[in-house]
């Protein structure tokens, strides 16, 4: 069937299928919503990168002498806010999720599809008053908002950010909606449960998180902000409040959060592996319960963030003991992704680059979390560079990579063109690099006993910090290279074919980009997914 | 039977493009309603949370200032709300029966019994703020009662001031409807909007059903 | 037709709403009896018996797909979740004095 | 270029035992999948642009057993922590008390005997030594990397935690949870000692008055004395030997004075009532100052530690033995 289509120059298909900025603004065409989403969480990354930056430069020296301390809090929270909630979470839902989830299942359209393009304004507008208040306010506290810190003692514009993150987190919450209904009524005929790709169950186990974490993290900075307007107390020590109860509220989001970042990778290196091993994944209904598994886990090791804090020590035992339990279903899904690498046929083009860069990564950083479990030895490394380092493995080492992986693995059906695959394969190597020369002296650096948030540190750090910043600018460099050649690609791109990896899966069979409404006609699925045997075998099989 | 069954699949105007069927449609509407309404209970739940905890530990405090709290005007207002919701469901019916007239009558009783509701809360915050039972700036430690009897009414005016922010939003929702039905727009095979709004009133009935008991309730006995 | 997708006619509504009025009186009544540690547990059985009422009857739940059951299950149970390990970590502070609690 | 931080206190090096075992997993682990990820890279390779995989078999024996491995794994770390986690929560019983009181942006250390200090620790070495810490204002952590040791001074309340020093030295003390604009400034150092050069450092400064003496006054001050000064026919509980005790609860319940207990007494008076007293007393919330809290507290042990020391200490609970405090 990829054969028999015309050139895209040719044909009508969702980018020229109408003209002018009104029809890109008032788009309900998921594919059309995902392109939106893609320029606002490139430009939230972009401003991120540059806040990252400048923490980068002034930790070279030991002393804090290119920021003033009060610019140096405001950049580590700029960072910390726009990465986290303008980047991380809605990334990889709001571009790959919408392009694709209907795709794969074989629907024209998510379920709401007008809900789904309010989603993106609602992103856009938190995101723009978030990006308001910390770069004309300023905010100091971190993205985590500690009280009574940011209820009393700050002198940021905490409400502002509260709101911004409020409003987009009806985004991410009216997108986790939009996904779960879309897999619950939209699948086409023979498309079962067991018949879906890894990407929807990975997209779905993220939506459950979106829906049951995000409000509750709404409420707590409402609370947040309503107790900075009018001293409510609730969160107040000298009001009779327990700030750590807001810890409590806080982390009952903001750490299945870190799971709504890491579940969509995983979603994406499932669909890597297998289809550049060419080679049916190892266990499907493993991978897919244990993202579930890890959704709902998730939820239950919050308190792992307070070991410290003053929590009960029993809450403290118990939530350690869950925080090793949610390690099982991740090492579960990196055994089947390493066991369908085994006899495949593998091609090592880009996204698979990123993929085993992610295995390996994730890999190790989901290790090092185990570190963090450990009660006797998080009292050590809390708060420290251990915690930054283990947590951007995962989310830079992890995520970001997987996304990268993502984007170019479907890049030819999002803007029907060709990458260039030697400059793809160089900025893979980049940022592997860097990102690793960036963060693995922050371990080291951490255990030594440098606390997180630093403006000045001693002496002794200089040289691992250093380290650090070296490999902050390779893997900057890593970033821009990618950034400029879609930007290229997309204009003067080779045409790609309807399914230039031979890949399984309803999305490559419809042309490069798709139609509006997506298939010709709707698809009828009739087999499972991941079937790579040729025709002769599946005959004999018959 | 068979042309009326044609006549269904005859892409009648309320059918979104991308759906196979009317049912699928209000089936998708109905899960989506239902998920966030979930959502608002977990909003909800922080707050909740938060009650628990200070509750356990400022119980006297609580119990205190539950006390000056006016039991009849919330009792009343519990009472207006439960009427609202049996308004509401019959305005659901109304339409599921295809009685244009009705659904209006019942989706205007249902706003005014809000209304109602709202005015109720005016006059019982408006008593607040005389008596300086409001936390902030202003707030004066009631007779008797602990300082922290303060975050009583933090959580007070929290919880009912978001549920009142819930009414609103709920009774310009049914001026929407209500509106829309007096057009016609609603028949016995789509009236989704009716239905979907419905649950919408039901569930910030629900919270009120908790918010009274916990609010105006726990602590008289102690008097 | 849709009385039957709704599984109730008019009878059950105002029985439910008169159950519904019974139970707000009972609640506030039951608010002012001495009953030891039993109030609080009275108060929210009533509470919850009245919301499974809405939920049930008016919300159409009994008549609803399996599925939309599970929706709002999983949202009572995460509710238990935030609620319960919250309140547990402050129920068992004070327990055996063990320093750094 | 140390990978570790010196081992300063005891239980450093059970904290670098299980932390080298955390890293010989990882290892052991990245460089498992590592090795097969590049090594199935390598050898299936792509051969022509049509090949597809030969098929394998999914095995749920393989998924049980790579479920089963890491399930085994992970308890043995959970237990290790835990095991460590206790010994640093559980002090031994002849600890000495050192009082902090944390605000933006320093320490405020306070000696048993009045000595003060400002961004500085001396401590004996070999000597348990136990913190009580309170904050002014925002939540502030207490953290010295050559102990392993850490613990956040929350507003509003007593953060309480222990360590020994192993080891004469100059350790960094920072400030590990993010406070405010001069949060990188909060730092200061522990200074380890032996125990003579401690008693010489004691006899030098000229201390200041003892906190329990400064609590006294406060006693007084805020009228406390008026119903807990054991005068006859008093309207509160007597204070005297309280501290360390089991005190029954007018909800039946019990709970030990210690100075938890105490401090919430004093700010929510209400919230755990000693039994066979009317709730009469005030609450202090928001009027006496972290510093007078801590005064008071200190005052109130030393009620309990007076001089027929025999008498008072024996009727310490078995529970917690270690909260009375004996100075060396």
């Amino acid at each position: 069937m990829n054969t028999s289509t015309a050139p895209a120059s040719q044909r009508v298909h969702y980018l020229n299928a109408s003209y002018g900025v009104k029809s890109w603004l008032l788009t309900t065409d998921h594919k059309r919503i995902a392109i939106l989403y893609l320029i606002g969480v490139t430009v939230f990354f972009a401003i991120g990168g540059v806040a990252a930056a400048l923490i980068r430069l002034e930790l070279l020296t030991p002393a804090g002498d290119v920021l003033q301390a009060e610019t140096y809090n405001k950049m580590f929270t700029t960072h910390g806010v726009m990465m986290i909630f303008f980047f991380m979470i809605p990334g990889i839902p709001g571009v790959l999720g919408n392009f694709l989830i209907p795709l794969m299942i074989g629907a024209k359209d998510v379920a709401f599809p007008r809900l789904n393009l309010l989603s993106w304004y609602l992103f856009m507008i938190g995101g723009l008053t978030a990006l308001w208040a910390v770069v004309h306010g300023g905010v100091d506290t971190g993205w985590t908002f500690y009280t009574p810190y940011s209820t009393v003692y700050s002198n940021g514009w905490v409400v502002v950010t509260a709101v911004g993150i409020f409003i987009s987190g009806f985004s991410s919450i009216l997108t986790g909606l939009n996904f779960v209904v879309t897999i619950h009524t939209m699948r086409a005929p023979g498309m079962t449960w067991m018949r879906m790709p890894l990407f929807c169950w990975g997209m779905y186990a993220t939506a459950i998180i979106q829906i049951l974490g995000t409000p509750v993290i709404a409420i707590t900075l409402l609370l947040v902000a309503a107790e900075r307007l009018f001293h409510l107390g609730i969160f107040d020590p000298a009001q009779g409040g327990d700030p750590v109860l807001f810890q409590h509220l806080f982390w009952f989001y903001s750490h299945p959060a870190v799971y709504l970042m890491i579940l969509p990778a995983m979603a994406i290196i499932s669909e890597l592996v297998t289809a550049f091993a060419r080679k049916p994944i190892f266990g499907y209904k493993f991978i897919a319960g244990s993202s579930v598994a890890i959704a709902v886990l998730s939820f239950l090791v919050w308190g792992h963030h307070m070991f410290v804090s003053g929590q009960s020590v029993y809450a403290g035992l118990v939530f350690s003991f869950l925080s090793f339990m949610v390690a099982i279903p991740s090492a579960i899904k990196v055994f089947n992704w390493t066991a369908t690498l085994y006899k495949g046929s593998v091609s090592y083009q880009t996204p698979l680059l990123y993929a085993l860069g992610f295995i390996g990564l994730f890999t190790f950083g989901g290790l090092t979390g185990l570190m963090l479990a450990s009660l006797g030895l998080d009292i050590h490394v809390h708060d420290t560079y251990f915690i930054v380092a283990h947590f951007h493995y995962i989310m830079v080492g992890g995520t970001i990579m997987a996304y990268l992986g993502g984007l170019h693995y479907w890049w030819p059906k999002i803007s029907g063109k060709l990458y260039p695959e030697y400059w793809s394969r160089v900025s893979a190597w980049v940022i592997f690099i860097g990102f690793n020369l960036t963060f693995f002296p922050q371990f080291i650096v951490g255990y030594l006993g440098m606390p997180r948030r630093y403006h000045a540190y001693p002496d002794e750090f200089q040289v691992l910090n250093v380290m650090s910043t070296a490999g902050a600018s390779i893997l900057g460099i890593g970033y821009v290279i990618p950034l400029v050649y879609f930007f290229y690609s997309w204009r003067y791109g080779k045409d790609a074919a309807d399914n230039p990896w031979g890949a399984t899966g309803l999305e490559w069979e419809t042309p490069s980009p798709p139609p509006t409404e997506n298939f010709p006609e709707t698809p009828v699925v009739t087999g499972r997914p991941y079937d790579y045997r040729t025709d002769e075998e599946e005959k004999a099989v018959v | 039977m068979s042309d009326a069954h044609a006549a269904a699949h005859a892409t009648p105007p309320e059918l979104r493009h991308h759906f196979v069927d009317l049912e699928a449609q209000k089936e998708a509407s109905s899960l989506g309603m239902w998920m966030f309404l979930v959502t608002e209970v977990l909003f909800f739940g922080g707050m909740f949370t938060a009650y628990v905890v200070y509750r356990a530990s400022y119980r006297r405090a609580f119990e205190g200032a539950s006390n000056l709290l006016d039991i009849r005007l919330g009792a009343f207002n519990t009472a207006v709300l439960i009427l609202s919701s049996l308004t509401m469901v019959l305005a659901v019916w109304a339409a599921s029966q295809g009685k244009k007239k009705l659904i209006v009558l019942f989706l205007l009783l249902t706003m005014l019994l809000g209304a109602t509701f709202l005015g109720v809360k005016v006059v019982e915050y408006k008593q607040k703020f005389d008596h300086h039972e409001v936390p902030g700036a202003h707030f004066v430690v009631p007779k008797g009662l602990a300082p922290q009897s303060e975050l009583f009414f933090s959580l007070y005016f929290c919880m009912t001031g978001l549920h009142a922010l819930h009414m609103i939003i709920g009774i310009g929702l049914l001026a929407w409807l209500a509106a829309k039905a007096r057009r016609g727009a609603f028949t016995p095979r789509y009236y989704t909007p009716v239905d979907m709004v419905g649950l919408y009133w039901h569930f910030v009935d629900i919270v009120w059903i908790f918010l009274f008991p916990l609010l105006y309730l726990l602590g008289r006995n102690t008097l | 037709m849709s009385d039957t997708a709704h599984g109730s006619g008019l009878g059950s509504y105002f029985a439910v709403f008169a159950a519904l009025m019974t139970l707000t009186a009972l609640t506030v009544w039951a608010a002012f009896q001495h009953l030891g540690a039993w109030n609080t547990p009275v108060a929210l059985a009533i509470a919850v018996a009245k919301a499974f009422l809405v939920a049930f009857v008016f919300m159409h739940l009994r008549s609803s797909p399996r599925r939309t059951l599970l929706v709002v299950a999983a949202g009572l149970l995460w509710l238990a979740f935030l609620i319960v390990i919250t309140v547990s970590d402050y129920l068992t502070r004070p327990w055996l004095p063990i320093y750094g609690t | 270029m140390p990978f570790f931080p010196e081992e300063a206190s005891t239980f450093a090096r059970h904290v670098d035992g299980l932390y080298i075992f955390l890293i010989a997993v990882t290892a052991f682990f990245s460089l498992l999948i590592g090795t097969l990820v590049v090594v199935f890279a390598i050898k299936y390779h792509r051969r022509s642009p049509d090949e597809v995989a030969t098929e394998v078999h999914e095995s749920g024996l393989l998924e049980i057993v790579w479920t089963v491995i890491p399930f085994g794994l992970v308890l043995v770390m959970f237990a290790w922590g835990i095991s460590v986690y206790f010994r640093i929560t559980r002090p031994p019983a002849n600890a000495i008390d050192i009082y902090v009181i944390a605000k933006q942006w320093m320490w405020k250390l306070q000696h048993t005997d009045g000595h003060r200090e400002m961004n500085e620790l001396h401590v004996p070495v070999g000597v348990p030594v136990r913190l009580t810490m309170a904050s002014e204002d925002v939540i502030h952590s207490f953290y010295v990397p050559a102990f392993r040791f850490k613990r956040d001074v929350v507003p509003g309340r007593f953060s309480t935690a222990w360590f020994e020093a192993s080891k004469p030295g100059k350790y960094h003390l920072f400030c590990a949870e993010f406070c405010g604009t001069r949060h990188s400034n909060m730092i200061g150092w522990v200074y380890a000692m032996k125990p003579t050069d401690y008693q010489a450092w004691l006899a030098g400064g000229s201390p200041g008055e003892s906190l329990a003496a400064a609590g006294a006054k406060r006693f007084v001050e805020h009228a406390c004395n008026t119903c807990h000064g054991d005068q006859p026919g008093a309207r509160g509980p007597s204070l005297a030997g309280l501290f360390g005790k089991q005190v029954p609860l007018a909800n039946g319940q019990t709970v030990v004075a210690d100075e938890s207990y105490l401090r919430e007494s004093i700010v929510n008076s209400q919230a755990r009532l000693v039994a066979g007293y009317p709730p009469i007393m005030p609450t202090f919330q928001g009027l006496i100052s972290e510093e007078g809290l801590l005064q008071l507290v200190a005052y109130i042990k030393s009620l309990s530690s007076a001089p027929p020391a025999g008498a008072a200490t024996s009727a310490a609970p078995a529970l917690s033995p270690e909260r009375k405090s004996t100075r060396p």
